[in-house]
């Protein structure tokens, strides 16, 4: 099937995401104990943060932090062997009148090391939107942690268990204590 | 391969070398104390390894810097918390487990509870 | 330098800045003071932007000075102004006069951490219903959330359930706004803005990407677990009941009406009506799910014999009446759920003020507690009778308008079970109003019930009569409707985008 | 004569019932505030007749708009005119019955029975002058919650269960069935007002047919099987409210309703072209037929007085239902005919309980002697309610015996002759027994069984008085009620 | 972008760990091993070139996550190993169908999506939104980082309820947990005495606290900001707390400072946003406060901001943990 031969694989991220979302929600449905709950609630949301951050990726691109030109000259030249004088000329020229000037005066390359500094010269950023939200929602998932456990703890001090049928046992008999 | 990559290849090797051996030694190992020093070895000398080639790869320049500064408070933290798991157990009432000691490795002291699942 | 043009910012930012600022301040007094000076200026201020709406129709706000899709705005029209006036208009009327009820069920040095998660957590609401961004509603609802989850848990001192009941809150508040999160998740990926706008626009011709038709459906099951629509109610019954009383007034006469407010939004704005109605069986899904929310809470709130609890299963039904008019998908069914919308918040919000005035004298809200209070509570009891009278929605209440648009809109739809549906939903809400008044008015046959000190302070029924008045109001004038109609009529039109 | 605007005759009863709670310690002063009322409303009522008699005047008021585009509004029209009468004609007596049986009976809270009184007149009014249906249903509702406090007047458990079931039946068959047929209406054809000859013009008969079956059972109060049950239970009240349920306002609104829907919102000739509507004449003819049956098996006299009026209710359920002018002036008229029969019956009870505290009809034997006065009032209503020729209910079965010929039900008018008959049976031997029969031998210990009693106090022998004397009236003078009546829907046709 | 197997094999192995946090009975286990699943998760994240996230991971995730969870399990469970969960586990059917019902809704949602990594996704390439941010961000705010100027100038609303978010959960916490019985003094023989620590400490402390402020003042040049360098200022107190114990650490920083500072740090961001409302400009406009350069005004706007949420999480983060360890 075309899906198979070619799609699924590069979506493999989005399928890990769907797994840690679905173990993350079975945990805290099934599991009793209240902080086994707010462990499974933590999986849950961090499913989430792998499916934005990997629909922010862009093959091949760097961290969304702009490049000055002379910085991607500089770390290119590193990268690729050319004589030391004409690479001390790129960078002059670099400064005034851009990167295509400076390409132009390092001159001829060897074709490996040609399409290596090409390739560096012209990688893309990966997309920063997904980061920022991701940035709020971890946050948000720790106050909402915190809070959980502030619970637990009162309740652990209130009803002296921590496992949810026990707590619901309780009230079912002060219920009864209360209507007798 | 340049001499510089080589010698990386290599620190990097020892390093999960290391690692590798101490991770199968905290599986082996019949009791916490024994267990408690693949863990911490894997600490100060893996991570020393590692960093050694990752300076190596970097080559001169800020990132080697900020490495040996990593390096730095690696080697003063690590052990320090080694140092302090080791004397909760043993405050906590374990003793090391010594062959002479009849029968095989204690679980756990009655009073500690399950070590482990 | 007028501030008019910087209404929209200043209405969030007036009760946010209010609630850090009560954080620090450690006096009680000067908290609750604060609190209400704040709530009435927020509210002065939603009736300002409402007026700006009045003239403009469409107030747009760019947070930060950058247009639209690439900054924040707020955008503001008919629909959400009415919500924000309501939101501010019941927090004026609740926290000022909640002091002599906080005073008596939450403990004297967490007073001050009290009105400041009031007063953020209006502030969440007002954020959540101001807003145009996507992800920006999502951070929003997890404040008004988390402050509420820590509201909900202060009922402790007087009912240790209040714990379990807030945590089953905050379980079941974090899996809707994290399947929020996957939905919007979703639609950001298809359409690569988070702007409602923009969205609208953009997802017009994505119809057929299985990706936007799963981000409709986890969007639509997030608002629905928010909104405690019924499969997943409980936890909105337990948070009513053992939560201090001035918070479930407040939360009860706002936070499900802001979640209808999202929801109308997104289904009418953002995916219009062909996506949400055509494509995806959304009406057919929450009609299911609003009529069995009608029924079931009806017949729960009947076997209650806490009437904070039976409020709370009545309210699961009222939420019912909301979403049914919601997904009929006509501008009748739209404008029965507006009415019914204000005229719940308000009917609910007077409910539990009085209720809390019995809470106050009685030191709790059974039907033992509540047995034969007219005698000496006559005012407190008069609330609950209209009060009672208006979730009944006999005419000449703002109940009977919105049951009069629903029926009409079920009909106009073709679905006459719908219609019999409210209808009975309503006559079942007879059965537990004539039991509450029953117990309020004739005693609960059988017990003799410790006689109340005497009427509750004025603090107590004043709000809740004054609320009424305005509920009977809405029944009465039609020009008060019409406005609404209108409201919903620009929201079927798509709020336009 | 100038005529009062409609909207006076609610306001009368409202100030009343206001100035009366706040009167709570002042009984005398209370009283007399009711009897003022009463009497003021009367003559605003009267006002309204030439006017419409005469100049054929339909004087309106426009209410303020409750819904966009629907607002209440009060519009007096013939039909409506004949209950408004009845009721504020009837509201006097009752008044006057009340403040004797009360102060006989030393009833708890009667400041809130004058009030919640006032108040059932008041909604009364607004039924009977409705423009529309949305006002009809404001006020059907009103009659509900201001009637539901009497009934549970002595605040009993008994009380308290007759009151579950009042509010259930009449609340739920008004809320959900008879507003589901306004707002369809309002759907289908975009009004809710009353219009001669019918608003559903352009509605597919099936449709028609639907709306039909929705509004008859809607109107729980006109109390066809088997909406019935509330009344028999609603007799642990006190008389003068059983007396207002009965005869003044509960069910002849009921029963107005189902008229004035027919009339205004179907038209006559659709009711009778109409074919699904058989069902309704058969449901009021075995609803006469059986409610007259367990009359007779019934020793409580109320609850025989009940179960009678669940029969003759039906007789205008009937009329109304034929689908011709004939029927639906015998069943106006019965509606005027039958409150004045059967508030007199009611009242006779009442003063037979408060002066004898005899509740059973096997109680009543020779009791004659002791209650003359009373025992012949009764004699008269019985008389009115069987509709022999000298009491006004003649007309009435007159009426609607030729409108089931016209309609060519012969059936039905066999069925009525039954029911005739079946009343004799139920009515008749009470005062017979009570004149011509000794009452039973004294056994020893306390003589005569009857020696302490004497006639009921005079309030209440004065209203009963003056309604059998009302029913006699209607018979020789009918002819006031007749013009109305043809005014709706004239005989000629 | 490194290369795919890499970001598999991890991918593998956080789906792995997660499955081991939820078997693992002894809860403790399950705290230490969701604290291996965030510094795993730092991992991806850094794999995908995301090192904003990846540094919160780790030090929000890994750090705060665990402390309170371990926190949690001192004050729930009778001993720190002991705490256990009481059945052994069984799979609920229940929660199973749930979970694949929701996770097959989600797989089906997948099919249409572009490939990972692809440019042309309209997530890339929307004009007013990626594109805006990626081309435009240097030239309106010369700072390099992206993520910090979409964080604190583009969508600095968003950024400012979020500090509220975490004002709120201090509130929540203290509201819950405060008790007014001041902290005891450790008992003799704690680590306090032992020459290993208090070396450890007086080496290592200073240097986290300038770590912690060099992240939050560098988060436009470098990866960093107010989240990250305040959890980093928080984890400084609580070595010193650890090692000298909490009455000590709670006389060098009073409760009551870090509560008034927690406040001041949202006042300072919704101030600064009102100094821009005063001058003239929208609410949160930077470029108000410098009429001259735009430019420059934003770079102080985001100054400022960065400072106000450093303060406030490095103070939330404080007061929580003073809430959790109080008995």
């Amino acid at each position: 099937m075309s899906l198979l031969a070619t799609g699924l694989f590069n979506l493999l991220n989005y399928w890990v995401y769907v797994s840690l979302m679905m173990i993350g929600l079975y945990a805290v449905i099934a599991k009793t104990n209240l902080v086994k709950k707010v462990i499974g609630l933590s999986l849950f949301q961090t499913g989430i943060f792998i499916f934005y951050i990997s629909m922010g990726v862009v093959s091949g691109a760097t961290t969304p932090i702009t490049w000055t030109d002379a910085e991607r000259l500089r770390l290119g030249l590193s990268r690729v062997e050319v004589a030391p004088e004409r690479a001390a000329a790129a960078l002059a020229a670099v400064e005034e009148d851009g990167l295509d000037a400076a390409r132009a005066a390092l001159g001829p390359l060897a074709p490996a090391d040609a399409a290596r500094l090409d390739e560096l010269l012209a990688r893309p950023y990966t997309n920063p939107l997904p980061h920022v939200l991701i940035l709020t929602a971890i946050v948000v998932s720790v106050s909402t942690m915190a809070v959980a456990l502030a619970i637990v703890m009162e309740i652990k001090a209130a009803y002296g268990t921590i496992e949810s049928d026990e707590i619901v046992t309780a009230e079912l008999e002060t219920a009864r204590a209360a209507r007798s | 391969m340049t001499g510089a990559e080589l010698l990386t290849a290599v620190l990097l090797g020892a390093g999960a070398f290391v690692a590798l051996t101490s991770a199968l030694g905290v599986l082996r190992m019949p009791d916490f104390f024994s267990r408690i020093h693949p863990a911490g070895e894997n600490e100060s000398l893996g991570q020393t390894l590692i960093i050694a080639g990752l300076i190596v790869a970097a080559g001169p320049g800020g990132t080697a810097l900020k490495l040996l500064l990593v390096w730095g408070f690696l080697m003063m933290t690590a052990p320090a918390a080694t140092h302090a798991l080791t004397r909760a157990a043993w405050q906590d009432g374990r003793r090391p487990w010594s062959r002479d000691d009849d029968g095989p490795a204690p679980p756990t002291p009655p009073r500690a509870g399950g070590a482990s699942t | 330098m007028t501030l008019t043009p910087q209404v929209p910012a200043l209405v969030v930012l007036v009760p946010l800045l209010a609630g850090v600022v009560i954080g620090l301040v450690r006096h009680a007094g000067l908290a609750w003071l604060l609190a209400s000076l704040a709530s009435v200026t927020t509210f002065a201020l939603t009736l300002a932007l409402a007026a700006r709406v009045q003239a403009e129709g469409v107030v747009i706000y760019a947070m930060g000075g950058w247009a639209a899709p690439t900054g924040i705005e707020l955008r503001v029209d008919a629909l959400n102004a009415l919500v924000l006036a309501l939101v501010a208009g019941m927090a004026a009327v609740i926290v000022p006069t909640s002091r002599a009820s906080v005073a008596r069920e939450v403990p004297a040095d967490r007073h001050d951490q009290f009105y400041a998660l009031v007063l953020l957590c209006v502030a969440g609401m007002l954020g959540v219903t101001a807003t145009g961004d996507a992800f920006n509603l999502y951070v929003l609802i997890e404040i008004s959330s988390l402050t509420a989850y820590a509201l909900v848990a202060l009922g402790r001192s007087r009912d240790r359930r209040a714990l379990t009941a807030s945590f089953q809150y905050l379980i079941m508040g974090s899996i809707g706004a994290s399947f929020l999160l996957v939905g919007l998740g979703y639609l950001f990926l298809a359409t690569g803005t988070l702007n409602m706008a923009d969205m609208a626009v953009r997802l017009a011709d994505l119809h057929g990407s299985t990706t936007v038709r799963t981000g409709v459906a986890f969007v639509i099951v997030g608002l629905s677990l928010k909104m405690a629509l019924f499969p997943v109610h409980q936890w909105m019954a337990d948070a009513y009941t053992y939560a201090p009383t001035s918070v479930t007034a407040l939360m009860a006469s706002t936070a499900t009406k802001v979640g209808v407010y999202i929801t109308i939004r997104f289904v009418y704005t953002i995916f219009g009506h062909e996506l949400s109605f055509v494509i995806m069986p959304t009406d057919a899904f929450l009609l299911a799910f609003a009529c069995l929310a009608i029924v079931v809470g009806s017949l729960q709130a009947i076997r209650q014999h806490d009437v904070r609890r039976l409020l709370a299963y009545s309210s699961v039904a009222q939420i019912g009446y909301l979403v049914l008019g919601l997904a009929l998908g006509s501008a009748l069914g739209l404008s029965g759920t507006l009415v019914h919308l204000l005229n719940h918040a308000l009917v609910k919000g007077a409910l539990f003020l009085a209720v809390g005035a019995v809470v106050y004298r009685q030191g709790g809200a059974t039907m033992h507690e509540l047995t034969g209070i007219a005698r000496r509570m006559p005012l407190t009891a008069a609330a609950i009778a209209v009060g009672g009278l208006g979730l009944i929605g006999v005419p000449l209440t703002g109940g009977f308008v919105s049951k009069w648009y629903l029926v009409a809109g079920a009909l106009e739809a073709g679905l006459w079970p719908v219609a019999v549906v409210v209808l009975v939903g309503s006559l079942l809400a007879v059965a537990y109003v004539l039991r509450l008044l029953q117990v309020v008015y004739f005693g609960e046959p059988g017990t003799v019930a410790p006689e109340p000190a005497g009427e509750a302070p004025a603090s107590f029924w004043a709000p809740a009569l004054l609320l009424l008045l305005g509920s009977v109001a809405l029944g009465v004038s039609g020009q008060l409707t019409g406005g609404l109609i209108a409201a919903a009529a620009g929201a079927l039109a798509g709020g336009a985008p | 004569m100038t005529h009062v605007s409609p909207e006076l005759t609610l306001v009368i009863p409202l100030v009343g019932a206001v100035i009366i709670a706040l009167l709570g310690r002042w009984p005398n002063a209370r009283e007399a505030v009711t009897l003022a009322c009463a009497a003021a409303l009367l003559l605003a009522v009267g006002s309204l007749f030439p006017a419409v008699l005469e100049h054929g005047a339909r004087p309106a008021w426009r209410g303020p708009e409750v819904l966009p585009g629907l607002g209440l509004v009060l519009e007096v029209e013939p039909l409506g005119l004949i209950y408004a009468g009845v009721a504020a004609l009837l509201w006097l007596p009752n008044s006057l019955y009340s403040i004797g049986y009360m102060r006989g009976h030393h009833e708890t809270n009667q400041t809130r029975f004058f009030a919640c009184f006032a108040l059932s007149i008041a909604s009364a009014m607004g039924i009977a002058f409705s423009g529309n249906l949305f006002t009809l249903f404001v006020f059907y509702e009103a009659l509900s919650l201001a009637t539901f406090p009497l009934v549970t007047h002595h605040g009993t458990e008994k009380a308290q269960r007759a009151g579950r079931l009042y509010v259930g039946f009449l609340f739920g068959t008004s809320m959900v069935l008879m507003l589901l047929a306004i707002v369809w209406t309002w759907t289908l054809t975009g009004t809710v007002d009353f219009r001669a000859g019918g608003i559903l013009g352009d509605v597919s008969p099936g449709l028609t047919a639907v709306l039909f079956g929705l509004f008859m059972l809607g109107s729980g109060k006109a109390a066809v099987m088997p909406f019935h049950f509330w009344l028999p239970s609603a007799m642990v009240a006190p008389t003068p409210v059983s007396a207002l349920l009965h005869a003044v306002a509960v069910v002849k609104a009921g029963v107005f309703v189902v008229l004035k829907v027919s009339v205004y919102v179907f038209g006559v000739d659709t009711v009778a072209s109409g074919v699904h509507h058989e069902w309704l004449l058969y449901l009021a003819a075995a609803t006469i037929l059986i409610a007259s049956i367990v009359a007779m098996t019934k020793d409580d006299l109320k609850a025989r007085l009940a179960y009678s009026t669940v029969g003759q209710l039906s007789y205008i359920v009937l009329g109304a239902a034929l689908g011709n002018s004939l029927g639906v002036a015998g069943g106006g008229l019965h509606i005027a005919m039958h409150a004045f029969g059967k508030i007199t019956l009611f009242f006779c009870a009442g003063a037979i309980y408060v002066a004898a505290h005899k509740t059973k009809v096997s109680e009543l034997t020779g009791l004659g002697r002791r209650m003359p006065f009373t025992m012949l009032a009764f004699a008269v209503g019985a008389l009115s309610i069987i509709g022999l020729p000298p009491l006004g209910g003649a007309w009435s079965k007159w009426y609607l015996g030729l409108a089931t010929l016209e309609a060519g039900h012969a059936g039905l008018l066999v069925v009525l002759l039954i029911s005739s008959l079946l009343n004799v049976a139920y009515l008749l031997p009470i005062p017979l027994k009570a004149f011509f029969l000794s009452p039973p031998a004294g056994d020893g210990a306390h003589g005569g069984a009857d020696e302490g009693i004497h006639e009921a106090p005079l309030p209440c022998l004065i209203a009963l008085g003056l309604t059998a004397l009302g029913s006699v009236a209607l018979f020789f003078w009918p002819d006031l009620l007749l013009r109305l009546v043809t005014e709706v829907a004239p005989l000629g046709s | 972008m490194t290369d795919r197997w890499i970001v598999e094999l991890l991918l593998a192995v956080v789906v792995v760990t997660a499955v081991g946090v939820v078997r693992a009975r002894n809860l403790l286990v399950a705290s230490v091993l969701l604290g291996i699943y965030s510094l795993v998760m730092a991992l991806i994240w850094t794999a995908m070139e995301a090192y904003d996230v990846a540094l919160t991971e780790a030090a929000v995730g890994a750090g705060i996550s665990t402390l309170l969870l371990i926190g949690a399990l001192i004050r729930t469970g009778s001993r720190i190993g002991g705490s256990k969960e009481r059945d052994a586990p069984r799979i609920d059917k229940v929660a199973l169908a749930v979970a694949v019902l929701t996770g097959a809704a989600l797989a089906y949602g997948t099919l249409d999506m572009p490939a990972i990594g692809d440019p042309t996704a309209p997530v890339h390439v929307h004009p007013k939104v990626a594109r805006h941010y990626i081309d435009r961000s240097m030239e309106e705010t010369h700072v390099p980082n992206m993520v910090t100027v979409v964080l604190a100038s583009y969508r600095g609303y968003d950024t400012m309820f979020e500090t509220c978010v975490v004002f709120t959960a201090a509130l929540g916490v203290m509201v819950l947990l405060r008790r007014r019985r001041p902290p005891a003094e450790p008992a003799p023989g704690e680590m306090r005495e032992q020459a290993i620590f208090v070396v450890m400490t007086r080496m290592t402390v200073p240097f986290v606290l300038a770590y912690g402020s060099y992240v939050i003042t560098h988060g436009e040049l470098g990866p960093g900001g107010g989240f990250q360098g305040g959890v980093i200022l928080a984890a400084g107190y609580l070595i010193y707390a650890l090692v000298y114990g909490l009455a000590a650490a709670q006389r060098a920083l009073p409760p009551r400072l870090t509560d008034v500072g927690a406040g001041l740090g949202v006042l300072i961001y919704a101030g600064v946003g009102v100094a821009c409302l005063l001058l003239g400009g929208d609410f949160l406009a930077y470029d108000a406060l410098n009429q001259a350069d735009p430019a420059k005004g934003q770079q102080l706007g985001m100054t400022l901001v960065e400072l106000g949420v450093g303060l406030t999480v490095a103070c939330v983060m404080v007061t929580i943990f003073n809430e959790v360890a109080q008995p």
